[in-house]
């Protein structure tokens, strides 16, 4: 028998077959490499914290005792410095909705032309993916004195507050 | 048959020339007629797919979100981008079956390929209609409640 | 076999066959690289700012409700109509609203057009509310002229 | 065959060959190989999306001839939407309320066909006229597990398949689940049957369907270890864990309460009554007992529960998944 007849053929043969591989290896992974693209993630997160707020925002009894506006009138007028988190009524709620996302919250509102913006939460520095949904209140004395929060506002004024979250996924 | 094995000859350079010629000539003659299939047509296929795919859903997203905060009395209006073209060709955004079908389509114009979107029973309750033309880029959706 | 191990000339076929392979896998990488970098040929869709819009609308009217309770509660101690208070409380509302907005680069006017009563008292009660709400981020203009707002509960 | 030298040509036209076939083929397969990883997969998130977004924000849509409104839950043969949120306004088209989910509105949703969900979600492919369904999975999750109103789990569609490309979305909502009564301690009377000033008692009109949740707060605390001993309905002690579960109020959060948790002073606790115990139509009488906590009022009257019953939300979960 003549042995060397078959060289070119074996060659050609595993040729052919690193490239049928290759081609399989390549169709086979741009499908886990993706599972969902980015975009998606992003539309769910934001949509998730967006929801957590207007959740928030109505509740009145069950597992979110105090809705967003009770939340914010009862903050003490003082900022948060990591890792201590200064407003516990928010947090609590916030956590129980959105289990495994972090968030920082910002108050932001102006004392006559003068923009405050307040942390009142704080769970770490946003990554680079992170998201920023806002909600606004108002606020009066009257729901300020009920929840015990040290806003001193006048009777005859109105505080409207913006509530910044900035979320992210861990 | 024994004699085409043993002959050495029957082997000889100038056959060998000849049959890696004409396999190579085969190959290439395959591959240049089909090379606009191959080449263009097909991964343009794909990618005309995906784009009108990708604009129709887009349109009725869009859509989808404007409906839900429709002011009782006013307007709204928002510009939006499209890509010039998907693939290669010019297209059109239709909107004018939204009422009856409740589904946008993304015609291509030359090629008359369409990519049908739906949108969710909106249109019975806002009425919908309009094109949009790839050949500009910039496009506004507009609502006005007393229209 | 031996002169398969004999032969130690180039074997370019399966060489070229590696070649191909190899880049092959550079496009595919190529390829997962653009689609993690979040390439789309459209994503407007989602930017348009439908929670901004309901956010102002739903708590304009929130607002409106909690204007016209203290708005009545400071009527008992104040010699101030009702109606007069109210449009200065809104007056301030707006302000801020606007001031807040402008932050993001969002153009927001939120005014009031008129103060109602059914039973003809708006002196001292008020039921009905109307206001004009306008929003613009630049590429998306809103407008509710008027919304109508029942603050009575 | 013994030649060595003649077949060298024939051996590298077999080896060329190949390769060229594998080539080819490669070639045939770049363009799809890239793009068919997304290419339903965008389609697929924006109708999930879109999905979600009209269940969670819209009230749904009916008309007929005559009438139109979207309390599209009392007709549901003119339904042209679907939408699960509440509205107080049946006239007007959109809500102030989006993210509440109405309980009728879902219970009416379960009870829709497959094609009109399909249909009327747009919950299909559209090829050349002919509507190719996607698969689907909607539904409500409390705690991680379905939701359960009036005996039904709130599920609609297929099980999610584990091999399939598939798109989902989440959206945080509030779902009416039954009702809430608040009771200020200091206005609740010492129990008259079995006096000790430790004791309250409650009126349950019956028949109810639905989960019952007690709050009592501004609880007067008269001792040092201050909690709850036990429910007794009727006569007869309610099984903690299945009849009923205790919650207290610390900071804004709920935490379980045992029958020997301490409740702390200015507290609020909960109960909340499996909705089993009060199917006959007639006034059942709950007495709650506690410990160092003291009622000072005299019945009669004794608080009954529906006077002061308000519908109950909770969060919840509100799951679409779309695959082809």
């Amino acid at each position: 028998m003549n042995d060397r007849a078959q060289l070119h053929t074996l060659e050609g043969l595993s040729a052919a077959f690193i490239i049928t591989l290759t081609v399989l290896t390549i169709t086979q992974s741009t499908i886990i490499v993706t599972p969902q693209n980015e975009l998606a993630m992003d539309v769910q997160l934001e949509q998730l914290s967006s929801d957590s707020l207007a959740v928030i925002d109505m509740a009145e009894h069950g597992p979110i005792r105090n809705n967003l506006t009770e939340c914010i009138a009862g903050w003490d007028m003082t900022e948060a410095a990591y890792p201590d988190n200064n407003l516990e009524e928010l947090d609590a709620p916030l956590s129980y909705l959105l289990p495994g996302i972090l968030y920082n919250v910002d108050l932001a509102y102006f004392n006559n032309d003068d923009l405050n913006v307040k942390k009142v939460i704080i769970h770490g520095s946003p990554s680079e993916n992170a998201v920023v949904v806002r909600h606004l209140v108002t606020l009066t004395n009257e729901t300020v004195s009920l929840a015990g929060g040290g806003w001193n506002l006048a009777d005859d004024e109105i505080k409207v507050v913006e509530v910044r979250m900035t979320a992210w996924k861990v | 048959m024994k004699n085409l094995f043993k002959d050495e000859k029957g082997a000889s350079l100038l056959f060998e020339y000849i049959l890696v010629t004409l396999i190579c000539i085969g190959f290439f003659m395959t591959v240049t007629l089909n090379s606009n299939e191959i080449f263009i047509k097909t991964p343009n296929e794909a990618v005309m797919q995906d784009e009108m795919s990708d604009v129709g859903n887009m349109m009725s997203t869009m859509i989808t979100d404007m409906y839900l905060v429709l002011p009782p009395n006013g307007n709204i209006d928002t510009g939006y981008r499209i890509p010039e073209k998907v693939g290669r060709e010019n297209y059109v955004i239709n909107a004018n079956i939204a009422y009856t079908n409740q589904i946008i389509e993304v015609i291509s114009a030359s090629s008359g390929k369409n990519v049908r979107v739906t949108i969710g029973g909106i249109a019975r309750t806002m009425p919908i209609n309009g094109t949009a033309s790839s050949s500009s880029t910039q496009h506004v959706i507009s609502y006005d409640s007393t229209r | 076999m031996e002169s398969l191990k004999d032969d130690t000339k180039g074997q370019w076929i399966a060489l070229s066959g590696l070649v191909i392979s190899l880049i092959l896998i550079g496009l595919a990488a190529l390829a997962n690289q653009a689609m993690l970098a979040g390439y789309h040929s459209s994503n407007a869709a989602l930017e348009f700012p439908k929670e901004n819009i309901r956010e102002l609308n739903l708590h304009t009217k929130d607002n409106a409700r909690i204007i016209r309770d203290l708005s009545l509660s400071i009527n008992q101690t104040s010699n101030e109509t009702v109606p007069v208070i109210f449009e200065n409380l809104f007056d301030s509302y707006s302000d801020q609203v606007k001031k807040l907005h402008a932050v993001h680069g969002e153009t927001v006017n939120v005014s009031l057009v008129s103060i109602n009563s059914t039973n003809g008292t708006y002196n001292h009660d008020i039921d009905m509310i109307l206001v004009n709400i306008r929003y613009n981020d630049g590429n998306t203009y809103y407008a509710s002229e008027p919304e109508m707002i029942e603050v009575r509960e | 065959m013994f030649d060595k030298k003649g077949q060298i040509a024939i051996d590298f036209l077999l080896g060329i060959s190949l390769v060229l076939i594998a080539l080819g083929f490669t070639i045939q397969f770049i363009p799809g190989l890239f793009i068919s990883g997304s290419a339903g997969e965008s389609s697929l998130d924006y109708t999930a999306y879109r999905t979600a977004a009209v269940l969670a924000e819209d009230t749904g849509w009916w008309e007929n001839i005559t009438m139109n409104g979207t309390d599209w839950e009392n007709h549901p043969d003119g339904m042209l939407r679907i939408g699960l949120a509440a509205d107080d306004e049946p006239r007007s088209r959109l809500t102030d309320t989006p993210n509440l989910i109405s309980k009728k509105k879902t219970e009416q949703f379960l009870l829709l066909n497959e094609s009109t969900i399909i249909e009327k979600l747009g919950l299909y492919n559209d090829v050349e006229d002919t509507h190719f369904a996607y698969g689907y999975n909607i539904s409500i999750l409390k705690n991680d597990r379905y939701l359960v109103l009036n005996n039904t789990t709130v599920h609609r569609g297929l099980p999610v398949p584990g091999d399939r490309e598939m798109s989902g979305i989440t959206r945080i909502v509030l779902i009416e689940t039954g009702t809430v009564a608040s009771f200020d301690a200091k206005e609740l009377p010492v129990d008259p049957y079995s006096p000790g000033s430790e004791n309250t008692i409650i009126n349950i009109t019956g028949p109810l369907n639905y989960e019952l949740t007690i709050e009592i707060d501004n609880l007067n605390i008269s001792g040092v270890d201050p909690s709850f001993k036990k429910l007794v309905l009727d006569g007869t002690n309610l099984n903690e864990g299945t009849d009923y579960t205790a919650y207290k109020v610390i900071n804004g959060t709920e935490l379980p309460l045992t029958s020997t948790g301490k409740i702390d002073s200015g507290g609020t606790v909960i109960f909340r009554m499996d909705p089993g115990l009060f199917s006959g139509s007639h006034t059942y009488q709950l007495q709650i007992d506690m410990k160092d906590i003291t009622f000072t009022n005299t019945a009669p009257p004794i608080p009954e529960y529906s006077e002061q019953q308000e519908i109950l939300y909770e969060p919840a979960y509100l799951e679409v998944v779309v695959w082809q």
